[in-house]
């Protein structure tokens, strides 16, 4: 059988990159005994995914601050190394080698419990992630499932944390995560659903080959490229910036009022523990976003398919975390009150509405003709459309843009 | 419409974080070690000791060891001993001098108070900010050789103020002088004066 | 014994638990986490007799199950409704006190 | 394999019901439910286990942590346990024994089919079939009781119309 050639746009499956990460496992497992290669695999997978994440939310943190400071005219750190390059290294010294500091009142095994289980939640999600054409770690006919309930798990160790301190602050920070990830788990979930209903499977997979094709090569069919899919989409990445306690909705940790929260106690290497769940939470969130709505690792025209599917999925993923960062730079944090009333009078109320567009959306699949599809697309897009307006004047009812007596 | 303004905020931040990249006008970070900052006349922080020859900054310190400073120095970070003799000042006439003038700059608080006190424009704030050590203790500690600093230097970093004092310390100067002619023109006229005329406080 | 012995009896450990606490504890909440506990015991024995059991319809121990944890959901959310509804008359929860029906 | 998953059960639960410590209490039994939703798991049930994980650890955990902490009382004033609640406890546990005593016997009498047989497969598919086919009106109902629970919850927590929002003492 003849090589196969590293740009094969005939058969994407078969090219070398594409299966290049195969090759890799291939290879490693095949140094151990057969009975043994099962254990292998998975283990590799792990240790993969842990050091790849690891380094990834080096570099985010690094990136982040960069895009930050940018974001405010100013360049970001650049004296670590050329260009400031070694600095999550020199972050990861210094928090290293920090004194580890208990609190004498604070419950001790609670204290030590809180940011293990944090982390080790949050690297559970990343298991059923398929990141190319063949590299999903755990194929699961109920991945979504399972994503989402290690993800609500998260909140117990976020309030295991605030409480073990026996810190008001912290308590109180415990009692607003609690209250947040509820809040928005709701339509986190519910914006989920019509994904899982068109695709009709749970099945990461699943739901990425329910995303394949291109119309005339150049369209993606994409779940965000429909009406029910771009406001889903909407609808999941505000719901994920609040459930990955992201700016503008970083309540449970404002550092201006409630001294960080629930990390208030924690210092050294704890603290970045939880800093890394924080980034691995963000990450997985987005890679769920691109695996649900933008085609997971899908390349976006049909000749750019020579390049291999991880590239794509991790371009995506990139962006997304772009965009958590750009967000970030731009925002104020939001109030309680605020917070939870856009929760339960705003997304909730649209993602149960989406779920009725979808469910036209699928019912009107059939309609052909010109005359019908825009009739489908114009109905769709009215659904999507007139609750927003109506829920956001709502809303936004009673507040009128400030007015600045004395400034100029 | 709900989230308009979010978008104008978002095209904000892009607009920044494209032209931090070309616009130099936006970028507003000067890369300090390499870049010194043009800091504007008026800036001050830590105080120094004027002395009215550069080349010979201990022999003509102004400060004559009046303790006033170190009286009202509200965070008490000045620490002076007075000396035994007695040299001449500018002015020809003998005044005591600092044996030791230390200022501890952890302590200091910038508040210029040594300054507003002094009746012999003899300590003055610097501009030095930089003051960064290794050693906290003794590094932060300075001594009279460490705070002495020429008049040149003082026109150098305040310009106005530094004119407006020479030329009052000249005024005094040649007040004094007169006085001081005057006081030898009535001895030369009375012979025989009663008393010696009351010493003239020097400001 | 069988596998399909053995999650039984553990079944029956858990049901015992959560009626030991249940009975014996004077705290509202762990009086409904007890009986938790007890629902939880029998969605064991659900899955177990779906597992091991001669199964007569191939879902129908899990469909049982989903909608046992959905009725223990409502029941914790209404159960804890009512514990803070007590909470608010009497300032504490202690079962043993709370004995008027009266608001 | 299920006498360590018993162990993971039990223990925590057996270990909640003994805490003074509520807070302990919750986080205790969170364990165990971590360890049912970890049984159901090694049944087969995978669906069931991320159901269990979901509505429990994610969930009822949360609804009973801040019921907890909503109800909070002083720890100082936690009345020690008297002679009336010692007498309750073992009356209880009596109880309990018994219960388990006959239940336990009941079960080592029966002869149970002995060889565990291949798991069974469902999928989620199948499961959704079953759930909208056969059981389309038991899923009906519990809707309707949830329903009904979710308003039922809001208005007994809600708070009354004579007494200040927040009036907590």
């Amino acid at each position: 059988m003849p090589p196969a050639p590293i740009f094969a746009t005939l058969d994407p499956d078969r090219a070398f990159l594409e299966r290049a990460p195969l090759l890799v496992r291939d290879f490693v497992t095949g140094l151990f005994p057969p009975s043994l290669q099962w254990l292998a695999g998975n283990l590799l997978a792990v240790v993969v995914i842990v050091l790849f994440f690891a380094s990834l939310f080096a570099l985010l943190t690094l990136a982040e601050r960069k895009i930050l400071g940018r974001i405010q005219n100013r360049p970001g750190p650049n004296r670590t190394g050329p260009a400031g390059l070694l600095q999550p290294l020199a972050d990861a010294v210094k928090t290293l080698v920090k004194e580890d500091i208990v609190p004498r009142a604070a419950d001790q095994v609670l204290h030590f419990l809180a940011p293990v289980v944090l982390v080790s939640l949050a690297l559970m999600a990343f298991a059923v992630l398929p990141y190319g054409r063949h590299l999903v770690p755990v194929e699961l006919d109920a991945a979504v499932l399972y994503f989402f309930a290690a993800g609500a798990a998260t909140e117990l160790a976020v309030f295991m944390a605030g409480w073990a301190s026996r810190n008001k602050y912290s308590l109180l920070a415990a009692m607003r995560a609690l209250a947040q990830l509820i809040s928005y788990e709701l339509p986190l979930l519910l914006s989920v659903v019509p994904v899982v209903m068109l695709a009709g499977t749970l099945s990461t997979t699943g739901i990425v080959a329910a995303q394949a094709g291109w119309t005339y090569g150049v369209i993606p069919h994409w779940h965000v490229l429909t009406p029910w899919g771009a406001a889903g989409f909407l609808l999941f990445f505000v719901s994920a910036l609040a459930e990955s306690n992201r700016s503008p909705f970083d309540l449970p940790e404002a550092e201006s009022e409630l001294i960080a929260g629930h990390l208030t106690e924690y210092s050294g290497f704890k603290y970045a523990l939880f800093f890394m769940a924080e980034y691995f939470g963000m990450t997985a969130l987005c890679g769920m976003g691109v695996t649900l709505f933008l085609g997971g690792w899908q390349a976006p025209c049909a000749f750019l398919e020579f390049i291999p599917s991880y590239a794509w999925f991790f371009a995506k993923l990139l962006l997304l975390l772009g965009v958590f960062m750009w967000i970030r730079g731009t925002l104020p944090r939001l109030r309680i009150d605020q917070l939870t009333r856009f929760a339960w009078k705003f997304l909730v109320p649209l993602a149960l509405i989406n779920l009725g567009t979808a469910a036209f959306w699928q019912l009107s699949a059939g309609w052909s003709g010109p005359a019908l599809q825009l009739a489908r697309w114009l109905v769709a897009l009215a659904l999507v459309a007139g609750p927003f307006t109506l829920l956001g004047r709502r809303l936004s009812a009673g507040v009128a843009p400030r007015t600045y007596r004395y400034a100029a | 419409m709900l989230g308009s303004g979010i978008i104008k905020g978002l095209a904000v931040t892009a607009k920044n974080l494209a032209g931090s990249f070309h616009d130099p006008a936006r970028y507003v970070t000067q890369e300090f070690p390499e870049v010194q900052p043009q800091l504007p006349e008026n800036s001050r922080n830590f105080p120094f000791l004027v002395a009215d020859d550069g080349a010979d900054p201990m022999g003509t310190l102004r400060c004559v060891a009046c303790q006033i400073c170190e009286k009202e120095c509200p965070p008490q970070c000045i620490y002076i001993e007075k000396s035994k003799d007695k040299k001449p000042d500018a002015a020809g006439k003998l005044q005591l001098y600092p044996a030791v003038f230390a200022i501890d700059t952890s302590v200091c608080m910038s508040c210029q108070i040594c300054v507003e006190v002094c009746p012999f424009d003899a300590i003055k704030m610097d501009q030095v900010f930089a003051i960064a050590t290794t050693d906290r203790f003794n590094g932060l500690l300075l001594n009279r050789e460490q705070l002495a600093k020429s008049n040149q230097y003082y026109h150098s970093i305040h310009p106005t103020e530094a004119t407006e004092v020479d030329a009052r310390l000249a005024a005094e100067r040649k007040a004094a002088e007169e006085k001081a002619r005057a006081a030898a023109a009535a001895k030369a006229a009375a012979p025989k004066p009663a008393a010696p005329p009351p010493p003239q406080p020097p400001a | 014994m069988s596998p399909l012995h053995l999650c039984l009896l553990l079944s029956t450990g858990l049901f015992c638990i959560g009626l030991a606490g249940a009975l014996s504890r004077s705290n509202a909440i762990l009086v409904l986490l007890g009986i938790e506990l007890m629902l939880n015991a029998a969605n064991l024995n659900f899955i177990a007799f779906w597992r091991y059991g001669p199964a007569p319809s191939a879902g129908a121990g899990v469909v049982f199950v989903i909608f046992t944890i959905a009725v223990a959901a409502a029941e914790a959310a209404v159960g804890l409704a009512l514990v803070i509804a007590l909470h608010r008359h009497r300032r504490n929860l202690r079962l043993p006190e709370a004995t008027r029906l009266k608001g | 394999m299920i006498l360590l998953l018993a162990l993971l059960i039990l223990v925590p639960a057996a270990a909640a019901m003994l805490r003074r410590n509520l807070v302990h209490s919750a986080l205790l039994l969170v364990l165990s439910w971590a360890g049912l939703a970890a049984f159901y798991l090694w049944s087969g049930a995978e669906f069931v286990a991320f159901a269990q994980v979901l509505v429990y650890v994610g969930a009822v955990s949360m609804v009973v942590l801040f019921a907890v902490l909503l109800t909070r009382q002083n720890p100082d004033r936690a009345a020690p346990p008297d002679a009336a609640a010692r007498l309750r406890a073992g009356a209880a546990v009596l109880t309990a024994a018994a219960v388990g005593a006959v239940i336990g016997h009941a079960i080592l009498a029966t002869p149970l089919p002995a060889a565990a047989g291949a798991p069974p497969v469902l999928t989620v598919r199948q499961l959704g079939l079953e759930l909208m086919g056969r059981h389309a009106g038991s899923l009906l109902v519990i809707g309707a009781l949830l329903t009904v629970a979710l308003l039922g919850a809001v208005v007994l927590a809600a708070a009354e119309p004579g007494e200040k929002p927040g009036g907590k003492p």
